[in-house]
């Protein structure tokens, strides 16, 4: 018998173990951060847009597993997007790119969405202009 | 890698000898006990033993007041159900403590559905039943009264041997839930007045595949699984002998081994604890402190800033096997019901740990493991977004209050739309 | 002494490869299946597999319609009360036959004190069930029919088929009790139309302490045994992992040697009817002939003016191990349910011996018994006032009636003062 | 592990095996043979009775191992008694002597008492002069 169990896939637990772009952007032009209603975690998502495009995107979270390896998948992802495209984002996304989650864990790509959704919002408030890019793109 | 198991009370390994004892029933005495010719009867007499040996763990008047079922939910539910439909005409009231396992509380909601009714006395904050609450919440319909003699999450005791006098001085049968204590604190039906007491084998290094319930003669109970009459008609189906005569002999080992298992335990809950509660910052003992109130196994912790899910697999990751009360880690993301009695907060629900000893643990592996839950709950406090708004005085601890911002759970209530569950 | 096993009915020895393979879930595979650490996850991976291999036996779509219980026995009761209290608003009716197994017809008793009601169709002579019996039982609130597959005392094979069409046609849950018939004859649940079937694994050399229920999405059920959510909330309590483990390999060998091992008791029956029927006079086979409409492994005997408790000891004292369906030997003095239901003359059902064959018996076994058997019918017989009696005339052979004298049935009700029964 | 499991104690099982006074006497006394409504079993003692003392009994059954060992028992209990001794039988003492029986046996020795109860009475019908000694000691 093989001596390796996990609970999630090798692609979750690699970014639950090794979690890529962990941290705080300083001076971040946008901040969201969600809560889960169902289990209580929580996200944290920073980003920094340059010219309309996520130059950077950190996370924090406060979760299981599934809900770090979202997080450090969904900051991996959305680097180098537009701001419009970032709006685009969908947890399915997440979910696909971690080659699956347990059903009952889907709910954590669904805050990764929404914590990446929030500090997009965050960003437009500071930055009204880029409303008009998403305009363009959502119409 | 290292290899700590510290979830004896999810489960534990078979002893040695016991599977020796099994090995014969599998191919050799494969009988059937309602068979007889040489093959049942052969087995026969291999369940008068292992009914002798469970009388003796808890000091049964009588062997034949042992009862062999499949496992401690089983036990649980023929219990309840079992009671409550022998004394339908009596009554239909059942009393029960809001910390039960749920084979226990889930039994009750199912005769709800069929016309019984049920009060949950309440417990303190470390887990703690009042008798006196038992006492207040029976009414002339009452018919059984449930109480766990050791609670399955925190550990706490119960003060079964005051409830039992009240049930006596009533009349009303009185179920005992010693799943999470049989094995590891000393059992007397007779002093505790219990009129049943379930117990599963598998928690004390016996075989799965079979659960006890004791009930004597004041209790009247009828069969929950129909069929043959195996055990006097009060359990039907055929009896699983290998696992009984196992589990016979586990019992008869941890009944000549509790002082030194007892003993064992105690010294490395302590070491674990104070390890613990001395490197690591904001953690929290739930259920009473280690003593004559708590069972010598089990810790049950919250560690605040940081979720249980993520300790549990990092735990894992390092060879450590716990388990967790935590939402996140239950099918229906609910925290433990057990923490919620308690009145325990939110937040540090979702950071808990339970921790459970057995008697092969060590001193080393305990500060093995103190050690490797430092690193731990610094890398997780390290990713936590609450850490760091604790570290900016935006929050605040509930372990140690400083008043110095809203608390984390007000906080999660406030980004999350609503207050968790 | 010789050891020949004939009651593979009652149950069946391990196979060597079946303990190997649940051998290293006792002290090293130890974990619980809901631990979320190394050791649960591990046991969870081998309760998948065991999901397929039972799948696989009996053809079902999915594993995940698999579900495992403690026994046959609690399979019956889940499927039953499963059915019926998951259905209660739809209606309250179920059709059984009156030759299922008592975990079935006592279910539906303890359902009919809970508002059910039963109708329970008849069987002719040699125990068969005709679907129009069953389909004229039907009402609208039937919610459940529960057919055996094979009778587990005189061997009859079922037309379950035919009714699985009348339960789709009429859109009703269909049950298959197939714990007589699992690992020895083919079992095709899509092609019966079962939405759910019972076995048991000690029947087919796996260990016991597990059952199996199928149910597929066509027919709801609940859960009886209520407690944590193993097994998708449908049954409660720790798995009995090793147990599980075994079977599975069990069912996948069995399917593997399935027409070795009918094609080898098929000729072992045969062997040993017509051996005894040449020998032993005013011998009587009940159910089928061997052949299409009998399992291949047993045989349902009458032995004329011989009681069976004496047949089945002196057979035990010459080292063969059978069973009996007389009166002597069941715990409430009656005989075999199904005996009565096929009308078979008290008399003969008093003399009654199960022999049931597995893969392991050999033809010089079969002889010997044969041999044996002979003996000890000419023994008993010399000491029964009735075989007395029926040389001189005073009472009549029911098997080869001559005419010269009053049944033996009614000289004993005339001597008793009443009617057996 | 021992290789002996049987059903019933060592007592009963030799009388099972090698049943005492098997048979039936020519020309008996008395016969008696009664059934058991619980079970079915049939049992039939015969006795040879000369000056008031039976000196031989003999007994056939049909019925289960403790039938069989309670008759076998009965009959070797009784020989040498006085009729009216006889009258006083009592099923204990085929369970006594038998070192016990399984509850759900019991009744086996009481078919047993009964067979011979109908055995003396059938003796008294034809030798009525006997119910002399009978009334002497019950009285
Ligand atoms: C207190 C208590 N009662 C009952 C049970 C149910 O026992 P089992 O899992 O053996 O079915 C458990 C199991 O966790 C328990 O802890
Ligand atoms: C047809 C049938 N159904 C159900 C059962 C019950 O199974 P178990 O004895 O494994 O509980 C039996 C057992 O004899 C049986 O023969």
């Amino acid at each position: 018998m093989s001596e390796t169990y996990t609970l999630y896939n090798n692609t979750v637990m690699d970014h639950f173990m090794n979690p890529r772009n962990m941290g705080d952007i300083k001076d971040a032009d946008g901040v969201g951060e969600v809560g889960a209603a169902a289990c209580g975690d929580i996200m944290k998502i920073s980003l920094r847009i340059k010219d309309g495009k996520i130059e950077d995107a950190r996370f924090k979270t406060f979760g299981c597993g599934s809900a770090i390896a979202s997080s450090s998948m969904a900051t991996e992802l959305i680097k180098g997007r537009t701001v419009a495209e970032a709006m685009q984002f969908s947890n399915q996304e997440v979910v696909d790119a971690l080659g699956g989650l347990p059903p009952v864990k889907i709910h954590c790509s669904v805050l990764a969405e929404e914590a990446l959704k929030a500090a997009l919002e965050d960003y437009s408030k500071k930055h009204p202009e880029s409303l008009n890019d998403k305009k363009a793109v959502t119409a | 890698m290292r290899n700590v198991f510290l979830d004896h009370q999810s489960t534990t390994p078979v002893l040695p000898e016991v599977f020796d004892a099994m090995k014969p029933y599998f191919m050799e005495a494969f009988g059937n006990a309602s068979s007889l010719h040489k093959h049942g009867l052969r087995v026969r007499d291999a369940l008068a033993v292992a009914r002798k040996q469970f009388a003796a763990l808890i000091n049964a008047e009588s062997p034949e007041d042992i009862f062999f079922t499949s496992d401690g939910t089983e036990s649980s539910n023929l219990a309840v159900k079992g009671v409550a439909y022998a004394n339908q005409k009596k009554g239909n009231h059942i009393v029960l403590s809001e910390t039960e396992h749920p084979s226990i509380i889930a039994s009750v909601e199912f005769l709800e559905k069929q016309g019984f009714t049920s009060t949950k006395v309440k417990v303190d904050r470390e887990g703690r039943i009042k008798p006196e609450d038992v006492r207040a919440a029976l009414t002339d319909k009452t018919i059984l009264i449930c109480v766990h003699h050791v609670n399955h999450d925190i550990g706490t005791i119960q003060p079964v041997q005051a409830i039992g006098k009240i049930a006596a001085e009533k009349g009303i049968a009185f179920y005992v839930d010693a799943e999470a204590s049989a094995g590891w604190l000393p059992i007397d039906v007779q002093s505790m007045g219990a009129n049943l007491l379930s117990f599963s084998p598998h928690r004390f290094y016996g075989p799965k595949g079979v659960g006890v319930l004791y009930r004597n003669r004041k209790a009247r109970i009828v069969s929950m699984m129909h069929g043959g009459v195996q055990e006097g008609g009060r359990r039907a189906g055929t009896e699983n002998i290998p696992a009984i005569v196992g589990a016979g002999l586990a019992a008869q080992i941890a009944q000549e081994e509790l002082s030194v298992r007892i003993a064992h335990t105690a010294t490395l809950q302590n070491r674990l604890w104070n390890g613990l509660r001395e490197k690591v910052e904001y953690i929290k003992l739930n259920g009473p402190e280690p003593g004559p109130e708590r069972i010598s196994t089990t810790l049950n912790l919250s560690t605040e800033f940081i979720e249980g899910e993520g300790q549990l697999l990092l735990c894992d990751m390092n060879g450590i096997a716990v388990a967790s009360g935590s939402s996140c880690v239950s099918k229906s993301l609910k925290i433990s019901h057990v923490l919620a009695a308690i009145g325990l907060d939110h937040a540090l629900a979702q950071g808990n740990i339970i921790m459970s000893l057995g008697k092969d643990n060590t001193a080393e592996e305990v500060d093995y493991v103190v050690e490797t839950f430092v690193k731990i709950a610094d890398r997780l406090r390290g990713m936590s977004p609450m850490w760091d708004e604790f570290q900016r005085g935006v929050i605040d601890s509930v372990i140690k209050p400083t008043g110095r911002g809203k608390s984390f759970s007000d906080h999660a209530a406030h980004i999350s739309g609503k207050a968790a569950h």
